[in-house]
Parts: structure tokens; sequence; C-alpha cells
């Protein structure tokens, strides 16, 4: 069994705004393991990100966390100062963010950029810090670095722009990388650059990832675990395998639907829009756009049941009272490949 | 209390000082003291005495440069240059004796020389002195100005380098008051040449021949210093070692500064002076100046008697000069000021004076409203009101404005304040349907104030024409010019045969409040001509 | 670069030069004469004295003259100052005047950027609240207001500094405060809003996400990049301070241009009103154009990007 | 899994339909952006109460009308001249008719015997004219020659914006030199020199004003209308052959009309200070019109002696500016999108 280093319990989080309190985060629980890679999927809102930046500490000021725990090394984060979380930052837990256009800033030049958190954390004097950017910025592969380290952000394309952000987390060496969608603004040709280039450093520098992302499809090659968020909750959660080909949340389904296969031609979007946070339906928040839904749905909120070991999903679908519903046809096709597999597993054990 | 208290002892020092002085032994121990710091509310624009203009300049002039004579008390001759003087029986001819240690700062000497170069210098057209009007009766002056005569024709030689002969071209009653004025003040040829454009434009570009010495003046700035000059003749009899000017044009600013000991004077606002009208050391300089409505005669409603003397009598002087002037104005009694000239112990203002142009009577100006308006046949009329943009001028046309309208049914007035050259030009032109304007003398005779008014007069603006007024003012100069009573009597009953006729309607005789330190003393200050003379004094203490 | 740039210097002549054109018909448009006792004058003498001043020449020979002597800075000759050159008036009180300009200025962006880069890391608390309600009332006071109290309480009641006048440095520091206020309110505004804007981007985020302690997240990262824009208010606070300046330098009684020019409204000396515009205009120009070229120099992204249009 | 929950046997029927769009709703309430700003708008305390303090200043400034007219500002009454302010049942030193002199309270009413039932809310000026009258009417005049003044701010200054940005190339860039030309004097020695060539009075102090002030709102309306052109529904309106006035009016505007009123705001003040500082040098407002500039130089003059008739216009003044400044700040919050959460 790996090493746990990260253990998240009941977390809460809402959000105060002019309307009320904002319920982004509702009693979510998953862990990580060294070297792994979780990824966390789901719509836009579904609070993802939330989840990441209070493990980073970097929840906006508006946002209060209401219960939970996030452990790491046996301290709970949530629990740490501002003075504390500033010495995790950056050098045990490092993040990529989303738009690389913005976030870095414009008026300094990328080696110092890169240099900064060496000479936080490792209290390193300018020009060694300069000289490790140095060799970061040719391990994230920037053409003629001795150059461009002098350069400013504007003058790099986007998918550089990237390397560098991770460049910058990566220079501490973090036992954990948080990257919260970090292909999204890329195009097509370079997002894939981007992972290889991911997975590449993961096994170099022996971090753990949590990659957030609403493109199932990036997942496939890149996660070990796989989480799937809807309306502020996790609602499946299984490795790479069992979400993409053993899939039970109805939200699953729908996902994994609405993305391009080689074999299906047929996209089917997800009906409706995601629940208003503010006043959460009772039941399973997405009954209302589920065709699977029962009456108990909407009256109270399934427990997570287990699927198997790893993989467990929460969904009345998986009550020994509940009907057995006919998923969609990708989905019965997936879940007959997952069988030939498993057995194939079995036979090679 | 205090100010009591500190009074009576400043008193008593300046007694003992003034005997101290009178002994004429012992003034080094308060000369260390003998600084003067006084306000200016304006820059002082050239030292060029032909091409001065200004009050501030004629002042510093006056302090620093020395004519045939100083301005005393009262406006009294004082010794200057001049140490004897002959008038021919006709009194067509000066003859002046001029003294012989008189020096200019660049070490010349001051010679007759000096003052025929000055006089050239100032009547000859191409100097374009705005002030060499003052020399008409001169020697071929005027024609000289109009271009017609060279300007070596001029009624002035000097015999030697210490006589000099004035010849004039009429008799002037006032000539001797007219040699103080600092346009008749010698200059000295080499440095007129050798500063050429810049003569007069910094201290450094400028000599000097009077008590005092201009220093620290760089043309443009807002302080500069009058320093003993020690080569001046009487130097013995000048006590103050300097005299700090200091351009302060908010009064607000001044009085701030007056207050903290910085200014031992500032000129005063109205309301200023209203709220310190209490203080033992507020000094009232009464003027030489009155300020008067101006008809535009040539527009028909104010062509009309009885509508002037309805706006006259409409006016409530005694409340404007108390109550919002409040600065020790008075009402004007007539045109000319008050104090300005006696024959006989009387004052020609009490001579001249006509009641009813300054008197109040409201019934009777309705009364003459109404006819007036009648004859010109309208039943209400439109006032175009003009004057100046200082705030006393404001303060006169807002209250005028209320007189008018409140008491005058169908007056309606309009008020235009405008900067003071453009109401000049607004007055030339006759852009105006009243002007509140002033006059002050240039020297301290009546007829400084009613040559205006004679129908050939350029300032005669509002157009106002009699010809018994022009006659009696042309036999003041030619026939009776040498008969005191009979020239007074001419000038008193021009007055009032002005004043009779509205031809103008005097409103206030003007006076500056200033504040002043009761430990200054002796400072003279005269109301026509130029203002201040520095020469005697000094602090006490 | 430089083509730009001579570019720009083309249409700041440009300007310049019609600005000088219309101030001068406008000038011509204005009732009144130079002369404070043109009634007493002879005929002789006025035209003497127009000859002098050039003003009998037909106005479009006025208007040559006058440019081309404009050319050789000869502005001509004050109305006011018998025979004082324009140019002298002016070069001899444009030093008081840019001395308090300039520490207004600094005055004003120095502690405008404290009060409001404070308001800003404290933003919705009580301090960002007193930090905004000081620097609307910074610019709601009218100067002139604010200077006669200064003047009045400061000066004359508590005798910190003195009344008026132009001496030392203390003598500088309440015309100064009453000048600086307006740009000081404008900056610590300005300031805020930016670092507001600023601290909620994405790179504010990843610098916190590195570590970064907050002092080293401000100085480092958010003041830097909301100073620069800051850059393009120094135009606007030039004219602010030059037109300030008409009546404080009248309320402290300081030797300026700003005293000069109000006198020379009303005295009709337009020689020295046309002078003192052009100045003004010519000194706006220049600091435009100048912050324009640190605003390339100190931006990155605009000196690097070229032409910086 | 261990059930703590009570099941019922019809738990697991499907939904009916019905119920299923009810929960589509979306629990907000669902606001236009008007709507939204004005609710942002509420939410800024000091935004909203200076919009009432304005609305109020405004009432009181223009229904006074029919109490202070013309005449009741020329009439003079010089023996009132200068009393402090005194209103009936208030007894603190200030407001009860005396008026500090050397150090001590003096009655200015008993001293110039002025009969015990005259009062004067805010005391008189020096001419006896009720200062709290001449307050409201200098903010009339102040509040008239700034909504007049940024009237034509406004149209000059949006049509010249929206012409420069909407017509481009050549026109515009002739457009912007001229505005570059013209921003290129201060604004207020712009004022000034008009001023000196124009009869003074409150229609050349508004023309002057405007000439020179609507350079800034004309650049933002030619920034914000190039921006506005390439969008698609001003694409879709051209392609369709509408009339470029007509987009103009149909779409330019109502998008341009946040900045329009939030700059707007902002230059009701600076006129307002433009009046206030033209008065003060002596180039304003002439008598007998009077406004808040006229007030302030006045009693700047008297302010050792008087200081209450300075700190009253003042203080309306400053409260004037206040409002107005905090308005346009809430207004800028409340309108700009990017603050919108």
């Amino acid at each position: 069994m790996a090493e746990r280093i990260l253990d998240v319990k009941n977390l809460e989080i809402n959000f105060h705004t002019y309307a009320g309190d904002v319920k982004a985060i509702r009693d979510v629980s998953f862990h990580l393991d060294k070297g792994e890679t979780l990824a966390i999927v789901g719509e836009s809102g579904s609070g993802k990100s939330v989840t990441t930046k209070s493990l980073m500490g970097l929840l906006a000021n508006n946002a209060e966390v209401v219960g939970g725990s996030v452990m790491y090394h046996g301290q709970d984060i949530l629990k740490k100062s501002e003075k504390e979380m500033q010495n995790i930052r950056g050098k045990d837990i490092a993040m990529i963010f989303q738009d690389p256009m913005t976030s870095l800033d414009p008026t300094m030049k990328i080696g110092q950029q890169i240099a900064e958190p060496l000479m936080k954390h490792k209290k390193m004097e300018k020009k060694k810090a300069w000289a490790q950017a140095l060799d970061i910025l040719k391990l994230v592969g920037i053409v003629d670095p001795e150059k461009r380290i002098n350069e400013y952000p504007h003058q790099f394309s986007g998918g550089m722009r990237q390397r560098i952000v991770i460049a910058i987390a990566l220079v501490c060496y973090p036992e954990i990388l948080i990257a919260d969608e970090p292909t999204t603004a890329l195009d097509v040709t370079i997002q894939a650059q981007i992972l290889d280039l991911m997975k590449e450093l993961q096994s170099k520098i022996e971090t753990s990832i949590i990659f957030i992302t609403h493109d199932l499809g990036v997942v496939a090659g890149m996660a070990n675990r796989v989480a799937v968020m809807y309306a502020g909750k996790i609602v499946e959660y299984g490795t790479v395998d069992e979400i993409f080909y053993n899939p039970q949340h109805p939200y699953t389904w729908g996902l994994l639907n609405s993305m391009p296969t080689l074999s299906s031609t047929l996209l089917e979007a997800i009906p409706g829009t995601p629940p208003d946070l503010l006043d959460p339906p009772k039941g399973d928040a997405f009954a209302a756009r589920s065709t699977y839904a029962m009456k108990i749905d909407v009256e109270q909120e399934p427990p997570f049941f287990k699927v198997s070991d790893t993989h467990y999903a929460a969904t009345w679908l998986l009550h020994p009272d509940a009907p057995k519903v006919t998923p969609p046809t990708e989905i019965i096709r997936r879940q007959k490949l997952f069988a030939e597999m498993s057995v194939n597993k079995s036979v090679k054990a | 209390m205090k100010i009591n208290k500190f009074a009576k002892l400043g008193t008593v020092v300046a007694l003992s000082s003034v005997f101290l002085v009178a002994c004429g032994s012992k003034s080094s121990s308060t000369a260390s003291k003998q600084v003067l710091n006084w306000n200016e509310s304006a820059e002082l624009p050239t030292m060029d005495l032909s091409t001065a203009t200004d009050v501030v300049s004629f002042d510093t002039l006056n302090n620093t440069n020395e004519g045939l004579y100083r301005l005393g008390k009262d406006s009294k001759i004082e010794p200057g240059i001049a140490t004897k003087t002959q008038v021919s029986n006709d009194g067509m001819k000066y003859t002046f004796t001029l003294r012989k240690n008189s020096k200019w700062s660049n070490g010349q000497k001051v010679t007759a020389k000096d003052f025929v170069y000055s006089w050239q210098r100032t009547v000859n057209p191409k100097t374009s002195s705005q002030y060499a009007y003052l020399f008409s009766g001169i020697a071929n002056a005027d024609d000289i100005m109009n271009g017609k005569k060279a300007v070596s024709t001029l009624g002035i030689k000097a015999e030697g380098n210490y006589k000099l002969v004035v010849t004039l071209d009429k008799k002037l009653p006032y000539f001797k008051l007219l040699m103080g004025f600092p346009v008749f003040f010698p200059q000295n040829e080499k440095a007129v040449k050798e500063y050429g454009s810049k003569y007069g434009t910094a201290s450094k570009y400028m000599v000097y021949n009077g008590p005092f010495e201009l220093t620290k003046w760089t043309g443009s700035n807002l302080s500069w210093t009058l320093k003993k000059n020690s080569d001046y003749w009487d130097k013995k009899n000048v006590k103050l070692s300097a005299i700090n000017f200091k351009v302060n044009k908010s009064t607000t600013t001044s009085y701030n500064l007056y207050q903290s000991g910085k200014l031992d004077e500032t000129n005063l606002s109205a309301e200023q002076a209203k709220q310190l009208s209490n203080s033992k050391q507020l000094v009232t300089r009464k003027g030489a100046s009155t300020f008067y409505l101006q008809y535009n005669q040539t527009k028909k409603e104010y062509q009309n008697a009885n509508i002037r003397k309805a706006i006259s009598l409409v006016i409530d002087r005694k409340q404007f000069v108390n109550k919002v002037l409040g600065d020790g104005s008075t009402v004007a009694k007539g045109l000319a000021s008050t104090g300005l000239a006696k024959l006989n112990g009387t004052d020609f203002a009490d001579a001249a004076s006509v009641k009813s142009a300054v008197a109040t009577n409201r019934a009777e100006a309705k009364k003459l409203w109404a006819k007036g308006l009648k004859e010109l046949g309208v039943t209400s009329l439109d006032i175009q009101l003009l004057s100046d943009d200082t705030d006393k001028a404001k303060d006169s046309t807002a209250f005028v404005q209320s007189q008018i309208e409140e008491n005058l049914s169908g007056a309606k007035v309009s008020v235009s304040n405008v900067p003071f050259k453009t109401r000049l030009a607004r007055s030339v032109s006759g852009d105006f349907g009243i002007v509140i304007s002033g006059w002050g003398a240039d020297f301290s005779d009546p007829i400084s104030f009613l040559d205006l008014f004679t129908s050939d007069n350029s300032q005669n603006n509002g157009k106002w024409k009699n010809t018994e007024y022009d006659k009696l003012i042309e036999a003041s100069k030619t026939t009776d010019a040498a008969n005191t009573t009979k020239r007074w009597n001419d000038l008193v009953k021009a007055q009032k045969i002005l004043l009779n006729d509205q031809g103008i309607s005097p409103l206030y005789q003007q006076a500056t409040a200033t504040l002043v330190k009761s430990k200054v003393k002796g400072v003279i200050y005269n109301a026509a001509g130029v203002n201040y003379n520095f020469k005697d004094t000094y602090i006490a203490k | 670069m430089r083509k730009y740039l001579l570019k720009r210097v083309f249409y700041m002549v440009l300007t310049l030069f019609l600005v000088a054109t219309i101030t001068f018909f406008l000038m011509k448009l204005m009732p009144g004469t130079p002369y404070s006792n043109q009634e007493k004058m002879t005929p002789q003498q006025i035209q003497i004295m127009n000859e002098q001043y050039g003003l009998n020449k037909p106005i479009w020979l006025q208007y040559l003259i006058y440019l081309g002597g404009m050319l050789h800075g000869d502005l001509g000759t004050s109305f006011q100052y018998s025979n004082q050159p324009v140019s002298y008036l002016i070069s001899s009180r444009i030093g008081a005047s840019a001395q308090l300009g300039l520490q207004a200025m600094i005055f004003g962006v120095v502690i405008g950027i404290i009060i409001g880069s404070f308001a800003a890391i404290n933003r919705n608390t009580w301090i960002d609240t007193l930090c905004t309600i000081l620097s609307i009332i910074g610019k709601s006071v009218p100067n002139f207001v604010l200077a006669v109290l200064l003047q009045f309480y400061i000066a004359l009641k508590l005798g910190w500094f003195p009344i008026a006048d132009w001496g030392g440095f203390s003598y500088t520091v309440l015309p100064t405060i009453a000048l600086g206020v307006g740009p000081l309110a404008e900056t610590a505004r300005f300031i805020r809003t930016g670092m507001v804007d600023v601290l909620n981007s994405d790179y504010i985020e990843l610098a916190r996400a590195k570590g970064l302690t907050k002092f080293g997240i401000v100085y480092h990262h958010a003041l830097r990049n909301s100073l620069i824009p800051l850059v393009t208010l120094i135009g606007p606070y030039t004219v602010a301070l030059m037109t300030g300046s008409m009546v404080i330098e009248n309320i402290f009684s300081i030797p300026g241009i700003g005293e000069q020019f109000v006198k020379s409204i009303t005295t009709n000396d337009y020689p020295t009103i046309m002078g003192v515009t052009m100045l003004f205009s010519a000194g706006l120009v220049v600091v435009i154009l100048l912050t324009d070229i640190v605003y390339g120099i100190i931006d990155p992204r605009i000196r690097l990007s070229g032409n910086g249009d | 899994m261990e059930e703590k929950i009570k099941l019922n046997p019809d738990s697991f029927e499907a939904l009916p339909k019905a119920e299923e769009l009810d929960n589509e709703k979306i629990a907000a309430p669902s606001l236009t952006f008007v709507q939204d700003a004005w609710r942002r708008l509420k939410m800024n305390k000091g935004a909203f109460i200076s919009l009432w303090i304005i609305v109020l200043m405004l009432i009181v400034a223009f229904g006074s009308s029919f109490f202070i007219d013309h005449d009741s500002l020329v009439k003079s009454a010089p023996n009132y001249a200068n009393l402090p302010a005194k209103i009936p049942g208030v007894p603190i030193n200030g407001f009860n008719g005396k008026l500090k002199v050397a150090g001590e309270w003096v009655d200015e009413y008993k001293q110039n015997n002025i009969s015990s039932d005259k009062y004067f809310v805010l005391g008189t000026d020096y001419l006896g004219r009720s200062l709290a009258e001449r307050i409201i009417y200098g903010t009339k005049v102040s509040l008239i020659v700034a909504l007049v003044a940024t009237f034509f701010d406004l149209t000059i200054g949006v049509a010249y914006g929206i012409i420069s940005g909407w017509k481009g190339g050549r026109v515009d860039n002739v457009m912007q030199r001229i505005i570059e030309i013209i921003s290129s004097v201060p604004s207020l020695v712009i004022v000034v020199l008009m001023l000196l060539v124009l009869k003074p009075g409150m229609t050349s102090i508004i023309a002057a004003i405007a000439i020179s002030s609507w350079t800034t709102m004309a650049r933002m309306i030619r920034a914000e209308t190039l921006q506005l052109k390439s969008q698609e529904y001003v694409l879709a309106a051209r392609s369709l052959g509408e009339s470029a006035p007509k987009i103009a009016w149909k779409h330019l505007v109502p998008n341009l009309s946040s900045i329009i009123i939030i700059q707007t705001m902002y230059t009701i003040p600076t006129a307002i200070f433009f009046e206030a500082f033209l008065s003060f040098i002596g180039i304003g407002i002439s008598a007998p019109e009077t406004s808040l500039g006229v007030l302030l130089n006045d009693g700047q003059k008297n302010f050792q002696f008087l200081p209450y008739q300075m700190w009253y216009p003042a203080i309306v003044l400053c409260v004037l500016m206040i409002a107005f400044n905090l308005l346009g700040d809430g207004l800028r919050d409340a309108f700009d999108p990017k603050t919108r959460r």
C-alpha cells in the first residue's frame, strides 16, 4: 500500500455573498497517495478549484471552511496559520494555474519569477537561484534558456508560458502538485505537449499530482484515480479504469457519453444546468438532470455505495431495492470492455 | 486691555526717542532695529520715472530719488536738491539753485543737466511717457509732445552745473507742488545710456540720489528692500537703515503676517477695516480721490437731468460709506476731495459743495424719476452699470444697484465689473450707461479734478457739456491765474455748476484703511501725487 | 522608435503652433488697451507707443512677427512692466513654480501611493473606508479653501510654518500640502483601484502559491504593477498643479508663474498672458511626451513591442 | 453500507416529469443590467446617501426659485450687515447670534441694536443679506453652471467620440489631433482666455467650461466605440443595412450609457470646481448673481473675523463635491461588469 500523503475528510466550504451563503463544497472526502495522480473531474462550478485552493490556503476572502479536515503529514492544513502556510506553499504543495496568459507577472523577468520560490524557501542567493531557474527552464523544455531567462512573459507563447508556470511550480520539487486545468487555455496540439511534459516530470521529480479538469479525455492518459465532482460533492470515485469502463453514477455516464470516442459518432450532452448552490436541492443534486431520477432522489441524499475496494458511487441506483436501469449504450459498451478487462487481469494473475 | 498697555508704553518710549533724536546725539542705539517691514499690494513694475504709471513705482521713486523738492507732511514743500528758488514777477520763470552735495549712486554729482536731460526725455514722444501731460504749461511742452517742436525747445535750461531755469507757457499756481512728483526728478544720462533698454528694470540697472537705495529687486519679484543711502546729502536725518517691502495680494495673507509680527504695516480690506474699527493701530489714509457716477450723455436717457438727479438722490451715501465700505471713506462733498486745498481756512470741498447733489431724498427721487420717464416717454429703464472688478468697485455696484432697483420702479440695473484697463477702454468708447469711476489728484489743487469735465477733455467720457463751466475753467488758467481769490471763485463756481446739473454724482471720497504698528513713527502720507515718504520714519522703542 | 519619436515631436510642434495662433487671435479680440493712462497721452505719443509695441501693423503682420519672435525665445515685452521682456518675467519666476509643483507632485504621489496601497491591502475593512473617505475629501475640498484654512490654523494659530513668503524649505510646506492634496487623493484612489485589480489577478495568486509573504507579494508584484499605469496620470497632475498654482501662489505670496498669470489677466498684459499660456502648453505637451516615453521604458510590454503605439 | 434512512417502498419509482422541470428553476432572482446596477448602488451606503443628498440639494436649490428671486438678491440691508448665525431656540454659541471677537463671545445682534425677534439662520453678508438665502441661490447657480456645462460636454463629447470612433481612419486621426491640441492647453487656461474675450457672466462661464471639458468624454467614448464597432450585434446591424445614425442611437448609445453616466458624475464636480475657482480669482459670476465660488471668495477675505462667512459656503460646496464624487464612484462600481459577482 502506497503512503497516503494527503487526506481530505468531510470538507465543507461556504461562500458568503449578498444573496446568502453559497455551499460550494459539501462534505467532500478524498485522499492522495504518494506518487499517484488523482484527477478531479467535473463541470465548471462543481467545486473542483475551490477544493484545491483550500488545500493551498488560497481561498477567497468571502470563503469560509465550515467543517472537515485536510491532513497533510499528520497535521491539519486548515488549522495552520498564514505564516505556516507560506512555508508549505510552493515548497511542499505547488500549483499550476489554468491560464498561462494571466498567471505570470507581466513586469518581472521570468528568471526572477522562477527564482522567487527558491530564494524564499531554500534561502538561496539570487545568483544561485537563477542558476537553478536556468536548469529547470531546460527541464521544462524551453529552447535557448540562457537568453530567455531574461525575458518578460509577453515575449512567450501560451504553451511556453505554461511551461514556465510548471517550472515555477516544480522548482522546489514539491511533494504535491496541484494542476488546475493546466491545458484548458491552450491549443489542442500544445495540450498534448504539456501533458507529456507533466508526465515526464512527474517521474523525474517524484511528485504526486492532483489534476483538475473538466475534460475526461485528458484524464485517461494522466491519472491513476479519478474523482467525479458534481454540485460541490464527489459523486463517484475510483481508478481510471473503473471510472471509464464501469461508471455507476448517471452523471459520470453523462460525462462519458458527451466525450468523443473512436467508436461513437453521436455525442450526447447532459441536459439542463447545474443546480444553484445557494439553496442546494435536498436529495441527489443531479436528479433534476437525470433521466434515471427516482422519487427518493429528490428526498434524500444518496450515500456512497461500494462498487469495489477502490470504487464508490453516490447514487440510489446502487441501492439493492432500486430497479435495474439500462445505462446509455455507450456505457454498456464500456462496461462490457471492463468485464473483459477484469477477466484478462484475473487470468494474468 | 493688552493693546492699551502696550500702546501707552509705546508712547512713552516714542517720546523719549524723539527727545534723543532732537538732541541729535544718539541714534546708533536704535539704529540696529531701524528696519521697517512694509506691505505692498502690487509688484513694482518699473523704476524708470519717465514711463512709470503706478503708485508703487512713484512711491519707490520718491524714496530712492529726489527732485527739486520733497513733499513733506500735508504736501508741504521741503528742501530737496534746490537750495534756493527765484520766481520772476510774472510767475513765468523759475530759477533754481541746486545743492552741490547731491550725488548719484554711480558716483557722479547731480547737476542741472540731469534735470534738463530727464525732462526732455520724458516729454519726448518717443519715450511715450504716460505722465508727460503733467509738463503741459512748461514752455513748448505740448508742442513737443505732439511732435511739432524739437525736444531741445523745452522750457528748461541749465546755467552751469548748479543753476536751473524753467520757463512756462502759462502760469502754473501749483508748479512747486509738481516739482515733488517723481516725473520731474532728474535722471542720470550716463546711467540711462549705459543700461539702455534695461534701465529701471531691476535695482542694479538704476542709479539713486534719494534717502534710500533700492536693492534686491529683480524686476519681477515680490519683495525688495530700500537700504539707507550712505551718499545722501541729508543722511544724518534718515533714521531707517532699511525698509523691506513684501507684496501680498491677499489682504487675508497680509493681515495674518501683520498679526504674527512679520509686517509692520498692512492695508486692509473693507471688511477687515470694519472689524478692526476700534483698533488703536488702525490708520486711515485719506486719499485725494473721489468716486462718482458718470453718466453717458450720448444716450438720451442720461441727457435727462431728472433721471440723473433721481438716481443720485436715491443713494444713501452715509449708509454706504459706514456700513458697506466701512474703511474710513467719507461721503464726497463734491468732486474735488476734502483736504486738497484751502483758502483763508476754508476747504475747497466745503466752499464748492452742493448739499442736494449728495443728499438722499427718496420721495423727491421718485417724483423726479417719474417725471423723467414721462419726458422720455418710457415706463421702464435698463441701466448698464459699469465699474472695475476690485472688491470696492464690486461693493459699490452692488449697493448702487440695490438702491436704484429698490426705490425707482421700472429701473432694471445690469452690472458689469471688468478689469481696470477694460473698464477704461469701455469708458473711452462709450460702451456703458453709468460708470462708477474715481479720480485721484496728481497734485494738491482742485484743478486736478475739475479739468476732467471740460467739454474737450479726453477723459470726459460721459460727454457732459456746459459752456459756462468751460469758460470758468479756462479763466482760472488764463485771466484769473495770477489772482488767487478770483481763480478760487472760478473753480468754486465751476464745481457748483457741475454738481447742480448732476453732470456726475459724487459718491465717496476714498480712504484706505491700514494697520500700522504703533512703534512706527514719522511716516509721511500725502493723498495727492506720491503717497509715502519714509525719509523721516523711524522705529520707536 | 526614432520614427515614432520624430512623429510625436512633429505633432508637438504643430500643436504648439496652433495654440500660439489661437491664443494670439483671442488676445486680439480682447477689449481694452495696454495703456493705463490713455486719455492723458497725446495722439503722437500713442502712435509712437503703438509703433513700439507693434500694434499699428496689420494683424497678420503682428502675428508673423510674434511667431518669428517666438522661434528665438522672444515672447515680446510685458505691458505691465515697462521694458521687461516676457521671457525674462517667466524665467525669473519659473523656479518657484517648478519647485512648488515638483514638491507637490512628489508629496501627492508618494503619500497617495502609501495611502492607496494601504487601503487596497486592507480592502473592505475600516482602514479602507477611512482611506477612501480621506481621499474623497481631499478630492472634493477646493485647494484654495484648503490653503486659506492651512494658513490661518496651521501657520497663524499654531505657528508651525511661515504664513506666507518664499524662503527656505519651511516656506514651501503649506503651499505644497495645499497644492498636493488633489494629486494625493487622485493617486490614492487610482492606486487603490489598480491594486485591488492586481491583487485579484492570477499572477498574484501564483505568487501566493509560491509561498511568498504578504509583504513580498505587495512589494514585488502588486505595487510594481499598479504603479506603472500611474505614470499616465502625471500629465493631468501637471495641469492641476499649473492651474492650482494660480491661487495658491497668490494666497501664499509666492513669486511664481501662476500668480503672474492672474496679474496679467487683470492688467490686460497680453504678451504675458500669451507667454504663460504658451509655457503651460509647451510644458504640458513635453510632459505628456515624456510620460509616454517613460511609460514605454518602465513597462516591459510596451518597451519591447517596439513602436509603443 | 448501512442505511439509517427510512426508505418507502415507492421511493424508487421513477420521478414524474413535472417535478423534474420544477427543479430547474434558478433560485436567484434574475436582474436586468439596470436593476442589478441599482441594487448594487443601494448596497453602497456612501453612494446611496450621496444620491439622496444630491436630490435634496437639487430640490432645495431649484425649489427656492419661488422664494428667492432677483429682487431678494439685489436688496441690501446694510443695517444687518455681517451678523452671525442666529437660530431661534438654539442656545449654542455660534448659532445664537454670538460671535467670537478677540477671544470672547459677543452678541452681535445686541451690539447692533437689532430687534430680538430678528433671526438669520446662517447669518448675513456684508450688505446685510441673508447668507442662507444666498447660499441656496449660489448652490442653484453652481448647479446650473455645472449641469448645463455638463450637458454640452455630454452632447459634444458623446457625438464627437462616436463619430470619431465610428468613422475611424483619417477622420478619426484628424479628430484625435484636434482633441490633442485642445487638451494640450490646461482647460482652466482655456476657460480664462474665453472669459477674457466673452462678456463676464454665467453664459460665458458655461460656454467656456463646455468648450474645454468635453475632451475626456470624447476620448472615452471613442475608445469604447472602437470596441463596440467590432461586436457581433453591431456587425449584424450593419450587414442588415441599418443606417449609421440609427446604429449609433440604437446600439452604441445604450451600450455607452454606463460610461456616459459615470463620466458625467465626474464632470459635474469638476465644473463646480471650475466655477468656484474662476469666481475665486475674480472673473466668475458677476453681481448680483452669486454662486458658491463668489460666496467663498467673499468669505475668505474676512475669514479671520467672520469665519462663518467662508465655512458655510465651503461646507455646502464640499458636501456637494463629495456627494457627486461618491455617487460617481458608486455608479462606476455598480456599472462596471468587472466587479459584478
